[in-house]
């Protein structure tokens, strides 16, 4: 191996990695301010990507009729134990707000599907679908059972990811789709053959970091979500509730997965089923940061964007064998490191 | 007494909450009245926080609580009842540990915020002008403050959403003395400004010297009530909470209270 | 502890089975039992010890692996298979969960997932295991000449294992080790006060989990007669949680109920679902992961608890008497028993407990009392062991203790109870109580799951109903312990302490909650106790318990003491009154 | 509760037992139309739904059970469909260990399997088994001979690291080393996998002559574009399991060229008329099109149409011999089937006697390539 080649590897590494890191902020986000391992996230990345595709060819993916199915869903579970005349009372502000966003992105999608060749608009109706999906599936299959242990939330959060990626199936059939590039420039830095699109991965996973620092150190609402990761009673006591922070966590979270959907969409082949692994390999870079530290956390997805390159170079058949390996001398170090555990105790 | 006399903000009528399988409160009935200091005293697991818990949505109560005139069903979320006008600082301060004093200050006026008032730095100036001390330490992770200064914070963060009805849950834990008598007084001066409070303490004759009425809470129950200088008298709250009575040391000896942080 | 009735009835319905089900569902039955087995692990594992596995696929993988290589590379019986799967499956546990479950546990399921998933690929890039196209050719078993290959014989065999299984189970959590078990779930630190070895105890529970997974393994390589990966995936290992959690990962039988919940779900929705939708497609999996969230969202503990309250309870009795069991040689009264000497503990800039000093002879009851945040726990907790000290030196019977570990110091004598009860909310006031006895009792896993320790254990809970009975909770032996007043369970949390036999006891705030009748009786408790060579150090804050009680009274403040003596001297200390008011007497 | 769960479970079990009656043949079909086999699987199923539904006047019923590509859920559906369905021949599935598992049941309890994909057992283990997809080493044998005839010496392989990659590989060394072409370099990669860089490189170091893909679908696609961007000048091969349309739309300019094997289905129009196939094909490829959309054709379909194919060239002799849903008839099945009968498929001409129970030969391949956005003969 030469410096050519490590060059190379690196490139791909940081491109692949900066996903992962994205990735692994998001599942960060969920998991400190709502306890629940955000496992469907990978279903919004295919989501994502395969109704960019689905757009740019022309039609108007399934994704939307979800959307707006999950929105009657909301406004009926927000109904639910009130008395009859007070639930029909409050039904018509319900539906507005609650149905506004699905209609208006159906509207998006619905234009934007008979304009193929508007880049910036597919972008703007794939984020306008995904993106509501994610405080949906907090309201409808977290919220009522916020105060559940870590398992029971975790094993909801797989069956939900199984529901979604079942529709992702019905959605958009099984064999993959890959959208159109955003730009098929390319040039040659040393022996580098650098293309636009790699750029554009790393500078928007930069930029969308950026942007999340500013959000939870300079914002009212990210403080107030980093305050209910911190101290949960607290956050309620200045009237920060677990719904609110729930949603505006997944709405978050799903943001940036419909992001690193967009940014894979045109590099590689998407499946229904694709942004799981991905989304898994964001998980083994968060846990190098122990499920709390966001720096962490990406320097862990790098890592893995690192461990991936090499291995499919030296060793591509156990590549994935090795790259979920990497979480064994990870924990050999933590353990080693930390002698003596408490284990939690409830006080 | 006049005090006794003027609207009552909060009215409870037979009210329990449970703590898992264990009804720590039962059957308890108060009210509290504009502009008053209403406090309950009372032995350590007596179900003083549990009750206050369940006042502020924390705990599931039953019974029927009208707060500032009115009832409600269901019964109000947390997030309803700060929107509302009511205030809780419980026991173990609940701060943002790893967020500067000032951070924790500012979220305490979120929901104001989020309603849309954006006179939050008027808020911010009041709260330093009553705690100097928080302004010196203003870019100071919350974690790193003292005992008396996290205290302070957290009233501090609690009157940011310009509460009506503040809910107190021992106030002088694990503080010198010298500090309490220091949030004793703000506590007074709140009252002046017109913020009702309910003030549950173990430091039982403090809190009657300057509450306006008082509940003694027993094993869940309320065992004595009338106003707080008529309790600071009796014979039995004298024994019982007043610390080491009948010696020879002076009367308003202060016992410990109880649950400690380290 | 339940009623037999339930278990009865299952395994009733089990035998029945072969006679009442057509060939296919006994070869349902003979899935949900292989899946029964690995979610049994899974419920010792996660219900009861509260650590997560994604990783219980690959063990099964482990197991059927091993004798489909042994069976048709070698050619030999599938019982040597069965050998060599339960040892790399013990061997690959205990490597696995001694780097992870030395971890605080969220590190546990990422451990397994990370295990989950590499060995899957591991399986289908290995040539000698044939690569992902899997060994076949696995012969059946056999068992005295009689061949185990059809649907009903195999029930049988796999039955009879889960109910053995299930048995051993049973067992093992209605035990001393069950109990420790059962402590690890949230209580690490109050076990290790009681002795028990918690590290070393998960890794067991952990290893025991993976074994059951390794056995139902080599019965599906015998039942399916052919290996290959992808049943041994991540996807398998997160069926498995889902069966224990969705049967109630706290009962034994909710392994068998998920097992069953899940498998025959699958089955039904697959048949009806193509004639309610009038079509055929791949809506099976959305509606079974709806189903799965519903039924969460109903029961978020499992259906086994919701079972469980739809049956009667069985009536409890007394345990029976049994031979007391050996008690420590009490001390001469006056003896030294504990010295602490220029001790400080400081957590980072903060000094809790500064260069403190003082002694406890044999046979008294000594108050620790000062203002909040004086670091009277710390005390506590430097004297279990619970917090290594920064600086200083602590004896028990001039025994150098400050840096045993709280087994040690538990062994030597010292027993505790906790500011907050820290109790098994759950169970029995019974069973809270003979954790404490933990150390007087030896009987290991092997001989709980197959009950050679009844004579032990009956002693133990003798024990434990004496204590009990002596702190007044006799009427209440049976009750959970979370449904016991909060006073009460700082009682049993007394009694707890007494099953450890200790010399030392160390109270902190018994009489928190009690009313005045309950504080006397606590008071002549605690004087009997000394009368019995027990001695007593408290810390309480209610003055008027302490001075009728206490020979000696210590006053700390800010982590220094500050006075020490007789209780009246004490309070007239012009030192004390200036802690407690703030002003110079 | 237990027990009117099992009394429950009884009954439903007895409800079931009912099923076939004597005048009508069922065909138990296991198929994954989720996970990881998906993209095969909803194609193989499609086909069900151009199969007449009886054959000889006999009704026929097709019960298709869906197993998410889970060997272990195909297995519970294959005993499903034996032992509730009473099936007189099963069919299946999408992967190596799924059919494999399936065989295994077909061979116990004597019901003939038409498996739809390869087989990982011993010939000698497949007496109820017969397979319809052409042999991975007579398709490769196909891509060698085309290297061969282009003078390369050298070729990189880079597949799924699934059975299907290992089954390519080893089909492919089969074939070249006798050929005297040289595997350079082995890669693998996974389907999910978002790049392939480092296998690329590695490979480019190799300098092959050309390089073969051991991909399906549009996931072949993958390392053919990773090439082209990395500047490979070289002939890239795939294999039978690649050829769809969504591979082109997927793989866009970049797979222009691309050459693979397959049955005569794909490109059944330019085959010449002499070709035994071509009508069978042409006739096969229009009815699909028809319901599934133009040019929605692909090999997957083709195999379950075959299926069908063989199995209605042997029941005619089996019903002479059983009723239906007799152990009987499913002997005379599968004796039947094996009779050296030639039968016409679209994907070829299979000879299944009882020694070969595949029975196809050179005119189950031919090579096709990409070319101006769809797939040609390539003309030799």
């Amino acid at each position: 191996m030469n410096l050519d080649i490590a060059l190379w590897l690196s490139q791909d590494a940081i491109t692949n990695g900066a996903v992962y890191a994205l990735l692994a902020i998001a599942l960060v986000l969920v998991y400190t301010v709502t306890r629940i391992i955000f496992v469907p996230q990978g279903e919004f990345i295919s989501f994502a990507a395969l109704s960019l595709a689905s757009l740019q060819a022309g039609q108007v993916p399934g994704t939307v009729y979800l959307l707006i199915a999950g929105g009657i869903l909301v406004v009926a579970a927000d109904s639910v134990g009130l008395p009859r005349a007070v639930a029909l009372q409050r039904l018509p502000g319900r539906l507005i707000r609650q149905m506004a966003l699905p209609l208006a992105a159906g509207g998006i999608a619905w234009w934007s599907a008979s304009r193929p060749d508007d880049l910036w608009l597919q972008i703007v109706a794939t984020l306008a679908i995904v993106t509501p999906l994610g405080p949906m599936v907090y309201r409808l299959a977290f919220q009522p059972i916020a105060h559940a242990s870590v398992l029971v939330l975790l094993i909801v959060a797989v069956a939900v990811h199984y529901v979604l990626t079942g529709m992702g199936l019905v959605f958009f059939g099984g064999e993959g789709l890959r959208s159109n590039p955003y730009s098929s420039l390319s040039f040659n830095v040393g022996v580098l053959n650098v293309t636009a699109q790699s750029l554009l991965i790393v500078f928007a996973s930069v930029t969308l970091m950026a942007a999340l620092w500013f959000v939870f150190e300079r914002t009212l609402y990210g403080k107030a979500l980093n305050a209910t990761a911190i101290n949960r009673t607290g956050a309620q006591l200045i009237g920060v509730s677990p719904s609110f922070s729930g949603q505006l966590s997944f709405a978050l979270a799903a943001f940036i997965a419909a992001i690193s959907g967009l940014l894979i969409a045109p590099t590689t082949t998407v499946y229904y089923d694709t942004g799981f692994l991905i989304s898994l390999k964001g998980f083994v870079g968060a846990t190098v940061g122990g499920m709390a530290s966001y720096p962490l956390a990406v320097v862990g997805s790098l890592l893995v964007g690192f461990l991936e390159a090499g291995s499919s170079f030296w060793w591509s058949a156990f590549k994935d064998s090795l790259v979920f390996t990497l979480i064994v001398p990870v924990l050999l170090w933590r353990s080693l490191a930390t002698p003596h555990s408490e284990g939690d105790e409830r006080q | 007494m006049s005090r006794r006399e003027a609207p009552a903000l909060l009215v409870a009528r037979d009210v329990t909450v449970a703590y898992g399988k264990v009804a720590a409160v039962c059957g308890v009935s108060f009210d509290i009245r504009l502009g008053e200091v209403v406090s309950i005293v009372g032995p350590n697991g007596a179900g003083k926080t549990t009750l206050l818990a369940g006042l502020m949505g924390l705990l599931p109560l039953r019974g029927e609580v009208e707060r500032f005139g009115k009832g409600a069903v269901p019964p109000p979320t947390v997030e309803q009842l700060v929107r509302a006008g009511m205030g809780l600082i419980p026991e173990r301060r609940e701060l943002f540990a790893t967020l500067s004093v000032e951070d924790n200050l500012r979220l305490g006026g979120f929901d104001r915020w989020r309603q849309g008032e954006r006179d939050g730095a008027t808020d911010l100036a009041n709260i330093y002008a009553l705690f100097p001390q928080l302004r010196e330490r203003r870019h100071q992770q919350a974690a790193t403050l003292s005992g008396g200064e996290r205290q302070m914070l957290a009233m501090g963060r609690a009157l940011m959403a310009r509460p009506k009805l503040l809910l107190l849950d021992e106030p002088s834990l694990g503080l010198a003395p010298l500090v309490t008598r220091e949030i004793f007084r703000i506590i007074d001066r709140l009252r002046t400004e017109g913020v009702s409070i309910l003030l549950v303490e173990q430091n039982a004759s403090a809190a009657l010297q300057l509450a306006d009425y008082a509940y003694v809470m027993e094993s869940g129950s309320f065992v004595l009530e009338g106003p707080a200088a008529e309790l600071a008298r009796n014979e039995r709250v004298i024994e019982a909470y007043l610390g080491l009575a009948p010696v020879e040391g002076p009367r308003k000896l202060q016992r410990e209270t109880a649950k400690q942080q380290v | 502890m339940k009623a037999r009735l339930p278990p009865m009835i299952a395994i009733a319905a089990i035998a029945a089975a072969p006679l009442l089900l057509s060939d296919y569902y006994i070869i349902l039955m003979n899935y949900i039992g292989l899946a029964s087995l690995v979610a049994l692990g899974l419920v010792l594992l996660t219900g009861v010890a509260g650590l997560t596995s994604f990783g219980q696929a690959a063990f099964v993988g482990l197991g059927a692996y091993a004798t489909a290589v042994v069976t048709t590379r070698y050619g030999w019986s599938p019982w040597l298979g069965l050998a060599v799967g339960m040892t790399l499956t013990a061997t690959a546990a205990l490597f696995l969960g001694f780097i992870t479950l030395r971890l605080s546990d969220q590190y546990l399921p990422l451990g397994t997932i990370a295990w989950g998933i590499s060995i899957y690929f591991a399986f289908g890039n290995l040539v000698f295991l044939g690569e992902h196209s899997g060994i076949p050719g696995i012969p059946p078993l056999s068992l005295f000449g009689w061949t185990i290959d059809t649907g009903w014989r195999l029930y049988l065999v796999i039955w009879l294992v889960v109910l053995l299984a299930l048995l051993a189970a049973r067992n093992l959590l209605d035990s001393r080790i069950g109990r420790a078990i059962r402590t690890l779930n949230g209580h690490a630190r109050m076990a290790e006060s009681f002795g028990v070895d918690t590290g070393r105890l998960k890794i067991i529970v952990f290893v025991y989990s993976a074994l059951l997974a390794s056995l139902a393994g080599w019965l599906y390589a015998h039942f399916l007669r052919y290996v290959s990966p992808s049943p041994f995936g991540i996807n398998a290992g997160i069926d498995y949680l889902f069966m224990a959690v969705i049967g109630g990962s706290g009962h034994i039988w909710g392994a068998v109920a998920g097992a069953s919940i899940l498998t025959l779900m699958r089955e039904w929705l697959k048949d009806i679902l193509p004639h309610l939708l009038g079509r055929n497609g791949n809506y099976e999996i959305i509606v079974f992961g709806l189903l799965v969230v519903l039924l969460l969202h109903r029961t978020s503990s499992g259906l086994m608890p919701f079972l469980v309250r739809m049956l009667p309870g069985g009536r409890l009795l007394r345990p029976v008497a049994a031979a007391p069991l050996p008690q420590r040689p009490r001390l001469a009264r006056g003896e030294t028993l504990l010295a602490i000497d220029r001790v400080s503990k400081s957590f980072g800039a903060i000094g809790a407990v500064r260069e403190l000093s003082f002694e406890l002879k044999a046979g008294g009851i000594v108050g620790l009392i000062g203002p909040n945040g004086a670091g009277k726990s710390t005390v506590f907790n430097l004297a279990t062991g619970l917090l290594p000290v920064t600086a200083g030196s602590i004896m028990f019977r001039g025994q150098r203790i400050e840096r045993l570990g709280s087994r040690e110091i538990a062994e030597l004598g010292i027993a505790r109870t906790f500011q907050h009860p820290n109790l098994l909310a759950d169970r029995s006031a019974l069973e809270n109580a003979a954790i404490g006895a933990h150390l007087r009792g030896e009987a290991g896993l092997i001989a709980a799951s197959l009950r050679l320790e009844r004579a032990e254990e009956a002693r133990l809970r003798d024990e434990a109903a004496r204590q009990l009975e002596r702190v007044g909770l006799g009427a209440n032996l049976h009750d959970a312990a979370g449904s016991l007043p909060l006073g009460s369970q700082r009682i049993l949390e007394i009694a707890r302490a007494l099953c450890a036999d200790p010399l030392l006891l160390l109270l902190d705030e018994p009489a928190a909650g009690l009313r005045h009748l309950e504080k006397q009786a606590l008071a002549a408790l605690l004087r009997d106790l000394r009368d019995d060579g027990v001695s007593i150090l408290l810390v309480e804050h209610d003055m008027n318990f302490l001075m009728g009680l206490a020979d000696r009274v210590l006053v700390m403040e800010f982590g220094r003491l500050i006075a020490d003596g007789p209780p009246h001297a004490v309070q007239s200390d012009p030192a004390v009154l200036e802690a407690y008011l703030g002003v110079a007497a | 509760m237990r027990a009117s769960w099992v009394t429950a479970l009884g009954l439903a079990g007895l409800l079931c037992a009912g099923g076939a009656s004597g005048q009508e043949i069922t065909i138990g079909v296991t198929m994954g139309t989720t996970g990881p086999g998906a993209s095969l699987g909803i194609n193989y199923k499609n086909a069900f739904q151009l199969m007449p539904n009886a054959i000889d006047g006999v009704p026929i019923k097709y019960v298709i059970l869906e197993d998410g590509s889970d060997p272990t859920a195909a297995a519970k559906n294959a005993r499903q469909l034996v032992a509730e369905n009473h099936v007189d021949a099963l069919m299946g599935a999408v992967s190596v260990p799924s059919t494999t598992q399936i065989a295994l049941i077909a061979e116990e309890t004597k019901t003939p399997l038409i498996a739809l994909a390869p087989v990982a057992l011993p010939p000698e283990k497949l007496g109820w088994v017969f397979i319809v997809p052409q042999p991975v080493p007579l398709m490769m044998g196909a891509v060698v001979d085309d290297l061969k005839s282009k003078s390369i010496k050298t070729v990189g392989y880079i597949g799924f690291s699934d059975s299907w990659g290992d089954l390519v590989l080893k089909a492919l060394k089969q074939s070249a080393d006798p050929a005297g072409i040289k595997i350079v370099d082995e890669e693998r990669y996974a389907r999910a996998d978002t790049a392939v860089t480092g296998q690329i490189v590695k490979i480019l170091i190799a300098k092959p002559d050309a390089v073969v893909v051991g991909g399906s679908g549009t996931g072949g696609a993958l390392p053919q574009i990773a090439l082209r961007d990395r500047g490979y000048k070289g002939p890239v091969y795939h294999n039978h399991g690649t050829i769809n349309r969504e591979f082109i739309k997927v793989g866009g300019a970049a797979v222009d060229g691309a050459i693979a094997p397959t049955g005569p289905l794909m490109v059944a129009e330019e085959l010449p008329d002499s070709h035994p196939v071509k009508k069978v094909a042409v006739d096969f490829d229009q009815a699909y099109e028809k319901i599934f959309g133009a040019g929605s054709r692909n090999a997957f379909a083709g195999y379950s149409y075959d299926g069908f194919l063989l199995l209605k060239a042997a029941i005619p002799a089996a019903l002479k011999a059983g009723k239906p849903g007799t152990p009987e008839f499913r002997q005379a099945l599968r004796d039947a089937l094996e009779s050296g009968q030639a039968v016409v498929g679209v994907h070829g001409v299979y000879t299944q006697t009882k020694s070969d129970h595949i029975g196809l030969d050179g005119r189950a391949v031919v090579l096709a390539v990409v070319d101006g956005g769809a797939w040609r003969l390539l003309k030799k």
